[in-house]
């Protein structure tokens, strides 16, 4: 069963559950209550041995045939209800249906005297599975820090430790972002603009330009002519992608006026 | 009502576990709530004991009962801090990857908010983490975003630059190229 | 070479300061950085003292030392969990059915695929549940196994150690006796 359901919620449910075993003998099941009874199965393997429990069926020697129909039983209701059943279930219906048509074939004895039971497979597996879920319990029962155990903190006094911050290298930034870019691609596919970074850097100098200057700047202020063309291109850029993102505003009283830029809002 | 020894270790417990200050009124209040119709006066009184016991107790240990402003705690001599020091020097000196990623969004991606972050990361950034940044010198404020509720943008400072001896940010190696040799490139973080 | 006493304080400090439990070996670099050529087998013995001695030293207070996992730890006795209950507001956190099976599987079973794990629950395993338990700190990936597909394989960390107070693997409740006990409930096969 799959738990996209809030765990916690199912974990209160599948105890309950598991220690009450709420399924009435008569057919008549609330379909609420089944609803909760199928979310607190793990699975088929967790249904059968409840089945098998229930009825106090020796598990090395399950009567399948009772124990098939009560699993179709179940099955169907589960279908009538139009609730989503993994295919988990389905497999283990098709597995307990052969299995019933092979206990009614007579056996054959002439290879071998002790030819397997069919049923060996499948009792192997749910005596494998009940191990694992008294272990769970056990695990579950272990003293857990912060419900069983307190553990002791102690603030260190007020005085300051001169600590060296740790140091970081260029590369492990890099991998940081790579994997930062992977992780968001995985989530929401987009291409990722490969914007100029210096435009990028522009916009951040431009900014912090503006706020110190605090006021109007022209246009041709911001420029450096010792970057030549180039410097120019890409402090137009970053004006304009400021512009764009409504940070920046451009202000000219007339043709030919000068360009004035200021920062949109006031920095308090 | 319980007696001197057991509520000076009862308050014992709850100081060492507490995450922050108690104040006599929680104390009372977690130590009478057992017995119901505790005297007020007697338990504060008990508690005060108690108090001065755990004070006395102290002397020869390496931590000490300190009141401060919102109520008692435990806290580790200031003598000892030099192992603590040591302790923390020996701890993996390393930042955690939380923080490496949100200064990689904000040298790539300035100026940028803490949402826009947040959108990419897909988890919340700390505050923790913008001000280790900012006290790194590696970033800094640049102004509040025109939007609802004003973010702060970031951007790197040119410390980050000299730091990571880098001329410009156009250094840094261009998003396409990067994404596509990172998974092969670049060996895993040591440790 | 620090004396006895004092070392005896340092480790209670660092002890109490500390966020995850110290090991011996980490003590013993904490405590010999200070001197540098001091001799492994004394300090070895002088750690070995002062946690006895700090041992002794809890008989009469409200926290003892434990030895976990990855180190020495101190937490509240028992008994006065009580006390703690009161003042912990958050309620601890059930773990649902799926998530306890699957960290059994891995603990018993490690180094284990999720395919194994589905094998014997019958049942898939959900990212979701994998991701709780990496998240948690309790699991980790070993690396892929030389298997079509190359599936991840799963096994516990020493933090999972920690947080279920245990020494090691052999401390968990033994898996053998459960099946034996199952069986001896059981008829035995008929043939």
């Amino acid at each position: 069963m799959s738990d996209t359901v809030d765990e916690q919620a199912l974990a209160e449910d599948s105890l309950v559950v598991q220690h009450d075993y709420p399924i009435p003998d008569d057919l008549f099941i609330p379909p609420d209550a089944l609803i909760v009874i199928l979310e607190a199965f793990e699975g088929p393997l967790d249904l059968l041995l409840y089945l098998i429990r229930r009825k106090n069926l020796d598990i090395l020697d399950i009567p399948v045939a009772e124990v098939t129909e009560q699993y179709m039983a179940y099955i169907d209701v589960l279908t009538s209800l139009r609730l989503d059943l993994a295919g988990d279930y389905l497999v283990m219906a098709a597995t307990l249906a052969e299995l019933k048509s092979r206990m009614l074939l007579p056996r054959r004895n002439e290879d071998s005297e002790e030819e397997e039971d069919p049923r060996a497979e499948l009792v192997r597996r749910l005596l494998e599975y009940e191990v694992f879920q008294k272990a769970a319990e056990g695990i579950d029962e272990l003293p857990r820090v912060d419900r069983d155990i307190f553990v002791v903190s102690v603030e260190r006094s007020d005085e300051p430790i001169e600590i060296e911050p740790p140091k970081v290298e260029l590369r492990e930034l890099l991998v940081a972002f790579s994997e930062v870019l992977e992780r968001d691609n995985l989530r929401s596919p987009h291409s990722i603009d490969v914007e100029s970074l210096s435009v990028r850097e522009r916009m951040t100098s431009l900014l912090s330009l503006l706020s110190v200057k605090d006021g109007y700047l022209s246009f041709l202020e911001l420029i450096n002519v010792s970057e030549r063309r180039e410097g120019a291109v890409v402090t137009l850029l970053a004006l304009l992608e400021l512009l764009r993102d409504g940070l920046v505003s451009v202000v000219q009283h007339g043709s030919y006026e000068p360009i004035f830029v200021a920062r949109t809002n006031e920095i308090g | 009502m319980i007696e001197l020894n057991e509520v000076r270790k009862a308050i014992e417990a709850l100081l060492l576990v507490a995450e922050d200050p108690l104040s006599r009124g929680q104390l009372s209040n977690l130590l009478k709530e057992s017995d119901g119709d505790d005297d007020n006066v007697a338990v504060a009184q008990l508690i005060d004991e108690s108090l001065n016991l755990i004070r006395e107790d102290c002397a020869d240990r390496a931590y000490e009962l300190v009141e401060v402003g919102s109520g008692f705690r435990m806290q580790v001599k200031p003598e000892f801090n030099k192992w603590i020091a040591k302790l923390w020097m020996q701890r993996p000196r390393r930042y955690s990857r939380a923080l490496l990623e949100t200064l990689a969004l904000i040298a790539y991606r300035q100026p940028i908010t803490r949402g826009e972050i947040e959108q990419v990361r897909g988890v919340a950034v700390s505050s923790y983490t913008l001000r280790t940044l900012v006290d790194r010198g590696w970033i800094r404020e640049l102004g509040q975003k025109e939007l609802p509720g004003r973010p702060m943008m970031y951007g790197t400072t040119r410390y980050f630059l000299d730091y990571f001896s880098l001329k410009s940010l156009d250094d840094l190696p261009p998003l396409r190229e990067l994404q596509e040799s990172a998974a092969e490139t670049l060996d895993p973080v040591p440790q």
